[in-house]
């Protein structure tokens, strides 16, 4: 599978946070309408930190991939600094993914800003 | 451990194939056309493929159109008829589950205004009623062009009786058997089939080469133009190696056709009964009984197709999806909307077809490592089932 | 002893490319789409090949588009731009000396209401004038197709000049550069030509496979609809063993070209010379000087083509001559005619093309083979010279 | 060469009966206008066989070999039995020509018919 990076194929094959907080301080979605991709992100918020966060994908490798390792990134940081999380960081994080794929970063940056919205809305 | 569980996609060159072109390749230069001894050598093997192949079909020599692949067989089936019949009419009768290179063409010759097409739907298992076909022909009809086999999802139709029906009306009627010559078998002076699409790597032969059956007096214009080689009717120097190689894949298949289709069945019977004993909801696509002796095709719901093949790939088997979500979009294929399936269980497709080199070892491997791949699918996405 | 001098017909494949392609088809079945292992090998060897076509002619990767010979990419190249460019215009202007897969294909589409297309001639010795292909272009002008070396008689055309006057009107400039890729360098980011066809047999390579380099920016539609490979330029599975083959042959043959085209030049001016020496009305056939370095090609008045190739294969050479005879009329070539050669003339062609495994010692024995031929049938003939 | 019999190389490379007679009893031709070929014949006739016969040719080895051929086949033989000469038989007595090649024969035992009717009307 030369398609994938190692960090992709890991993330998809050990993806981290995966399912849905109950009662989270934030949830948010994202879709990719042109393939039917979608990601769900919930959250909770302690101390201005992402302190717990879980996410479910339906979708491609790179989908899978992409809101694993958004997880990952956000988990523990600043709600700010999970805001500004950009979809370069996550396909810098994942080694890159293939050109035709790199829509699966936006759509898992897209959920986790949802998320950290309605848990702004809410708090 | 690794196993190929893609044969419908491509198959592996067999050795024997292998040896004859590559001796073609280092001994026999001359061009065909050439009336040399080089040339003629060239030539003798040329010719030596074209019966080989016309005897597998049924058909004379002088029937077989070598080609560069089953699209172009299937373009220059498609164009070449519209073009030819142009005086009697421009209507086109197709299926809603062809391949691309049918379907994508009937639509590229409407949008030239050069077709009037009709798309033929079929049944939840993939099967095309003769009668719905009957019902589209209108008196502009000279053209029909329906499948053997399936590449998706295995299913056969029936051509006889389409092609009896159209032989009535004086309708030109071509199969794409790309999947299925090899196979199973197929002889035009039986089946009243007048164009005839092969594929030589479907049956372990090269790439890039094919041929169309055309019969005698049916009439078909040539896409391309230019040195007048396979009598004008598809021009240009011919691949020799290639049509070497079709040539010998197609007489080796043809001799293990009979026990290695039932051998392949039997194992394909084992797959599909582990599989939908060991993953909840898994949905058999295709006939349950009309289809191709190699194909077991499914949809999980839940799950993805394109993230079934990598975590598939990822574990030791290269296996397909109809969905190709390729860039950027992933359209789920259109032979499963065909079939009534939801967007979004087509969209968790997946594809097995075994060949030669498959073994019940391998089978059983896959029956192993497929339920807990769609199981951490499913997980991931937490669509009910 | 035997000697092949009919390099312009066909090459040899280079063992070396015989090797790579047997490896190929031994070992890398995998079809490129697929996105698992086995599939992203076999992309792997495409878009490394890609890259060797696209270096050798200073052109990039995502420019070069495979086909299945070099009658395919002039077709391509022909229809594929009349289509795209159909609101713009349809005018063609092309030259009389080109090749079948051009000239036949420009008429094709003149008879089908797809072009009008404008036949500029050529001086005695094959060269067309940029100055008349400048009048020919009017408002309705989208292409001109002008080749770079031509098959039969080895002359050079002015490309780079032909080019400025195209790009200067905005009309794409194509040019079948079958004969000279490999031979001559033609360097697409110097020279202003948008299209260029490429054959892999023409070069060492194998039958069956060449490409189209395209622009970026050309509009150009396909010729084939399908499952959409080639970024849907020219869809159908890739002939990997080919394409592989066309790559390294080329590469060799731009590592080889000065040096081989300079020596194949000094035996093939022996030839001009000794032929003229020795057989009295011998007519040298293209232009002295701006020609390939490969070429030589003659009339001997008095004789008959087919004969003079018939005999020569008798005595161990393979050779070829303009007019085909075949299917019981000999068309004298249409190239040899648009120099201004009368008919009989013109039936009296022989075509002699060297290659890298030609040596002064064949030249010699052909020098020594051809007068008594030439004579013998002139004496059976008694058409006086 | 496959593409032509022995019998017809044989005829090519060592034409019979090569040349124009001079004064001679009948004068012939005939010409494939669709390719330009042409034969010639000459002949003597004495004591009702043709006693003498020549060809000249301008065409491909099968025109060339089935001129050579006529004429083998018609010297010695008496005038109807030349007249009677079919291009099947030159076609038989080379083994064969490659079917786009058959009018050859036919344009050889037209030149040799002119020629023995050219002879009929003389004498
Ligand atoms: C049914 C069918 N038709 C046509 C084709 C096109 O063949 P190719 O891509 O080799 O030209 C295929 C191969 O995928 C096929 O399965
Ligand atoms: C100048 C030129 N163009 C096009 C072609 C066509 O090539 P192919 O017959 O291999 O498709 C040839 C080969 O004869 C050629 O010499």
């Amino acid at each position: 599978m030369r398609v994938y990076s190692d960090a992709a194929k890991e993330h998809f094959t050990n993806p981290r946070n995966v399912g849905t907080l109950s009662e989270p301080d934030g949830k948010g979605s994202d879709a990719n309408p042109s393939c039917g991709d979608r990601t769900t992100i919930t959250l909770r918020v302690s101390s201005g930190r992402v302190s717990e966060i879980a996410f479910r994908t339906f979708g491609c490798t790179a989908a899978i991939a992409s809101a694993s390792q958004v997880t990952e990134l956000a988990l523990g940081r600043p709600v700010d600094g999970a805001w500004a999380l950009e979809p370069a960081d996550v396909l810098n994080a994942l080694g890159g993914l293939p050109p035709d794929k790199e829509a699966c970063a936006l759509m898992a940056v897209g959920a986790l800003r949802a998320a950290l919205l309605d848990a702004r809305v809410r708090t | 451990m690794r196993a190929y569980f893609d044969h419908a996609a491509t198959t592996p060159l067999d050795p024997e194939v292998a040896d004859a072109m590559s001796r073609v390749l280092r001994d026999v230069y001359g061009n065909p056309s050439s009336i040399y001894s080089e040339g003629q050598t060239a030539r003798a093997l040329v010719d030596q493929a074209r019966e080989d192949v016309a005897r597998a079909l049924g058909a004379a020599p002088n029937e077989i159109v070598f080609t560069s692949g089953g699209t172009e067989a299937d373009n220059l089936a498609l164009r070449g008829t519209l073009r030819a019949r142009a005086a009697e009419g421009d209507g086109l009768v197709t299926t809603a589950i062809e391949h691309h290179a049918v379907l994508d063409t009937a639509h590229d010759l409407a949008h030239e205004g050069r077709a009037r097409v009709t798309v033929v739907g079929v049944d939840k298992h993939g099967r095309v009623e003769p009668e719905a076909i009957e019902r589209a022909l209108d008196r502009r009809t000279v053209l029909v062009s329906v499948m053997h086999g399936n590449n998706e999802i295995g299913t056969l139709q029936p051509l006889a009786r389409i092609g009896a029906i159209d032989r009535e009306h004086g309708i030109t009627f071509h199969s794409d058997a790309v999947q299925t010559v090899g196979a199973l078998p197929l002889d035009v002076s039986r089946v009243p089939v007048d164009l005839v699409s092969v594929n030589a790597h479907k049956f372990y032969g090269p790439k890039g080469v094919g041929a169309l059956y055309v019969r005698t007096g049916t009439r078909i214009a040539t896409l391309q133009t230019g040195g007048g080689q396979e009598k004008g009717r598809r021009t240009g120097t011919e691949n020799v190696a290639g049509i070497v190689g079709l040539g010998v894949a197609l007489r080796i298949a043809a001799a293990k056709r009979a026990e290695e289709s039932a051998r392949q069945a039997r194992l394909r019977d084992r797959l599909i009964e582990g599989v939908r004993g060991r993953i909840p909801g898994a949905v058999l696509t295709g006939h349950p009984s009309e289809r191709l002796p190699n194909n077991a095709s499914f949809c999980f719901p839940g799950t993805q197709g394109e993230a079934l093949v990598v975590a598939l790939d990822l574990a030791g088997f290269a296996v397909s999806s109809g969905s190709a979500c390729t860039s950027g979009s992933t359209e789920p294929s259109h032979v499963l909307l065909a079939l009534g399936l939801g967007r979004e269980v087509a969209q968790g497709s997946l594809r097995l077809t075994l060949g030669r080199g498959t073994t019940e070892a391998e089978i059983d491997a896959l029956l192993a490592a497929l339920p807990p791949i769609v199981a951490r699918l499913r997980a991931v996405s937490a669509v009910p089932v």
